[in-house]
């Protein structure tokens, strides 16, 4: 056998896999067909949170007026903002390469597909593994009728490019993470954003309560929000794109002009021209593969992680599952055991979450109590001048258990941290609560949102 | 299909114990719905999984 | 008995102690001769939070060059931004003042004094109660040869007005959290600031690799540091306040000149005027009142909280003292029984920590490993163009048990609330690593340097 490990695709997923591996002491080979670092850190998570930065750093500019400081005409150089944007990236997919020296992971340039169950092709060269990982990743899903061009009408990757000028009127079709992340990025850069969903409600999977505030504070911010309502056509014409939207509920028609469509109904995993077959597998109807919490496949010695292994489709599930594939095969009794897998939206207020959204609660039969207290009420918050939003808590009544945390407010990624290790810890509101937590800190939010399960909140009258 | 009372909030608990503990269980290959926790309800920390692991090794060596 | 609990102060200890009290069931009056909300809100935490945004949002607007946002001269408004910082202040302790009345508890106005152990004098009146809580706070150290005005020498009150224009010059005597959280804000607007320590290193009480780190990254913005010194005399004269500084290692006097001179070398616990005396009780040579873990002075229905009951002097010390203290009357078992207080200096980035530092676990006995990530390998923190720093883990060999975590980082204080939960839930460096964190976010460094006491973190090469 050439390596102990071969891993197809260096996302996070498989990158995280072919470093842990080979810190395990396995001889490790690593093939990507694009760029090292996968969507993630290329086209995914990372530009997407630089562009957000630039684009919260003018809102908060601007509300620096409030405490007098202003400044003249501002100007913005786009092409500067997006080359500091690929820097960052080029960094960062420039840091992955260098681990995979330094750990010794063998890095094969090109597509790999399976000849059979031990062995690849990527070129004209073919390799044996003992054990595989696959982490091919996912790609944008598509919408009929709205063909992507990349410059008037685009998918993630198209967005990620902002024109210059930016469009005085964008479309986001798909009210999900994705789609707020850019209708907030547009938004704060001076176009007009109408954001478009399917579904009764946006960012489907939070909570039903943090997606209300959220949602509130987006439109107050100038994002224009219509649930139920599709996107059916699209049609370049000399003044914008011509979309044709649907009202799903009525059936009602009507045309608006725009100057860009972002497409962003979702992702589907990649396994083509994988030639899974040939080793034996073979991909669902949704195009995933199955995996058990060891992330092997039906044919053992081969394990998937990330993106093509199942949903929620985000980067730390995707490291997590690497790392457990890649010490299971050297030996080590891991598992993919995660009581709960966080969800940020990066926008400004932040809204992440971890754990149980109260609906998913009560179906799973708890009971529940919850608990919230709003950022108006944060001491840190108003000196941020940042008071919109809550942390919301769902515990488990008589146990206290705690069941997830719903956070809307600035920082909120960064307060996710003790909510996701509260519930790997199997912790109770009260262990919360008789946290000491500083002051003034944003996350004395989330020490009252446990004292307000309790009804013991300080700085809010508890009914 | 969950029948009412047979839910992760009703009669089919899940079993609570912290990461680490988890991690040691399948290290020690000891199940731990068999382990009694010694935190807040019943949760499951590594200490419990070492004493458990002495105990059963104990009333194994005295024959029991 | 007028009332159960008489608190006196209504500072963060003694307004948690009576909102607790009050929640409990027990008729409670609280007694305060300044203005509600105590050091904390009115001239502690609260505003120069205030302060530092304000500073650090002028850095920022600075740094948005980086990626091609560029304004017009900017202006500063300072009485806009004195008025500003007034207003949250005002909002606050109105909230306060509004808590009181929703959950019953009586506001007293004026110095409360001791008359015997179950009555205090307040003006003209008398009040009687079965409990006190001593909640009255501290002061500023004074320094000999150093007379502050609050104009050209300034305590940290008057260090909070900031005058128009900003000091050119300013020297800040004491190189500790409330030191430097002005020379922070001050060095942001504009101010050449020069901060002294007496003792060989800044921020006392901090991980020595984290103050390295600070004192670093300070420098790099502008302050100057100089430790091993002390000022001697300040005499105002026509062109600024001539100090006399002194290297209290060769004994070298040198003379300076500064606009504005800040003294902060600590602060003193306050008892004056409550004739403790007359309720049996007497202070330490220090000022300080002595408490067991149930918060009970020597008089066990007198009860004490907050600075005036010991170090840290911190407001959550105070609020968690004060609440401790509330359930103890109202019958319940509580105690202070926190394993760490965490500790912030809010500059940019923040230096926040929790639990034991290297040094402080090695003179305890433990046998010690450490974990370090820097934020410069954070895409987060690529991102949000705040790379410096690092988050440190001090952890117990052989248990594993997280002993104490150190973070310079921008977000610091909101990483921190995973870090303390993360010490009062025993929990060991394993379940952090092993704790799902969200990407791309600042607590990822936190997963990581965790990680990297077992030599497996994935961004940096494992030594
Ligand atoms: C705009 C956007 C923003 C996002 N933001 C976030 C976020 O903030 N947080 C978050 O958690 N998630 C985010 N995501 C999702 C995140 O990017 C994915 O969950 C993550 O990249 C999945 O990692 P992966 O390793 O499974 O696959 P991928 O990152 O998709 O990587 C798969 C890699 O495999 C390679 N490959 C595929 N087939 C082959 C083959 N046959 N041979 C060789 N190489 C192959 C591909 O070239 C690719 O580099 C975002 C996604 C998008 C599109
Ligand atoms: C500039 C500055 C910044 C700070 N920043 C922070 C920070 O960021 N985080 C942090 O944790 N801590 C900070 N602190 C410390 C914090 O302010 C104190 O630890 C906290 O206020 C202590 O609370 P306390 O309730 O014990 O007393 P205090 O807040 O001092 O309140 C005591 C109150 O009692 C009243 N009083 C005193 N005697 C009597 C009497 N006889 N009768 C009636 N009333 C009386 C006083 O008027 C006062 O209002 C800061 C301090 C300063 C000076």
């Amino acid at each position: 056998m050439d390596f102990d490990v071969l891993v197809i695709g260096a996302g996070p997923g498989g990158y995280h896999a072919a470093i842990r591996a080979a810190q395990l002491g396995l001889k490790v080979a690593c093939a990507e067909m694009g760029a090292v670092g996968g969507v993630c850190l290329n086209i995914g998570c990372i530009p997407t949170k630089a562009l957000l930065h630039a684009g919260e750093t003018i809102a908060n500019t601007r509300h620096a007026a409030d405490f007098g400081l202003s400044y003249g005409p501002a100007t913005l150089d786009i092409a500067k903002m997006n080359g500091w944007k690929d820097g960052i990236v080029k960094k960062l997919t420039g840091g992955v390469a260098g681990l995979f020296k330094a750990n010794k992971v063998t890095h094969l340039v090109g597509q790999a597909s399976f000849i059979d169950a031990n062995t690849v092709k990527i070129g004209d060269k073919t390799y044996t593994a003992s054990s595989f990982i696959i982490a091919t990743g996912s790609e944008p899903a598509t919408l009929k009728g709205l063909d992507v061009d990349q410059v008037a009408i685009v998918d993630s990757t198209g967005a990620l490019n902002v024109p210059d000028p930016v469009p005085a009127r964008m479309l986001c079709v798909g009210g999900g993470v994705i789609g707020f992340e850019f209708a907030h990025i547009y938004n704060n850069l001076g176009s007009k954003v109408k954001v478009i969903e399917f579904l009764p409600n946006i960012i489907p999977g939070a909570d039903a309560d943090a997606v209300k505030e959220f949602g509130k504070i987006m439109k107050k911010q100038g994002i224009e929000i219509v649930t139920r309502m599709k996107a059916n056509s699209a049609q370049k014409q000399a003044d914008g794109v011509h979309v044709e939207l649907e009202n799903v509920e009525t059936g009602e028609k009507t045309t608006e002009v725009f100057d860009r469509v972002l497409v962003a109904v979702g992702r589907r995993p990649r396994t083509a021209g994988l030639n899974l077959e040939a080793a034996g597998l073979k991909a669902t109807e949704r195009g995933f593969i199955e995996v058990n919490t060891r992330m092997q496949t039906g044919v053992p010695h081969i394990y998937a992680v990330g993106d093509v292994a199942g949903n929620p489709m985000l980067a730390h599930k995707a490291m997590k599952e690497g790392l457990v594939a890649a010490e299971v095969i050297a030996g080590k009794p891991s598992e993919q055991d995660a009581v709960a897998i966080p969800g940020v939206v990066y926008t400004s207020p932040e809204l992440a979450w971890v754990g149980l959204t109260e609906q998913e609660a009560i179906d799973k039969g708890y009971k529940v109590k919850t608990g919230l207290f709003p950022m108006s009420a944060s001491g840190r918050a108003m000196t941020l001048q940042s008071t919109e939003g809550f942390v919301k808590m769902v515990v488990e009544e008589g146990t206290d258990l705690l069941l997830g945390v719903h956070i809307v407010a600035a920082h909120a990624s960064d307060l996710l941290g003790e909510a996701g290790l509260a519930l790997e810890m199997a912790a109770t509101a009260s262990d919360v609560a008789l946290t000491i937590h500083a002051h003034p800190t944003l996350g004395e939010a989330v020490l009252e949102a446990a004292e307000s399960v309790h009804k013991q909140a300080i700085h809010i009258v508890n009914r | 299909e969950q029948k009412a009372g047979q839910t992760e909030g009703g009669t089919l608990r899940r079993v609570l114990a912290v990461p680490a503990a988890r991690q040691l269980a399948r290290e020690l290959g000891v199940d731990l719905t068999q382990v009694s926790g010694s935190g807040t309800n019943g949760r499951i920390k590594p200490l419990d999984i070492h004493q458990h692991v002495q105990k059963t090794a104990q009333s194994a060596g005295s024959g029991q």
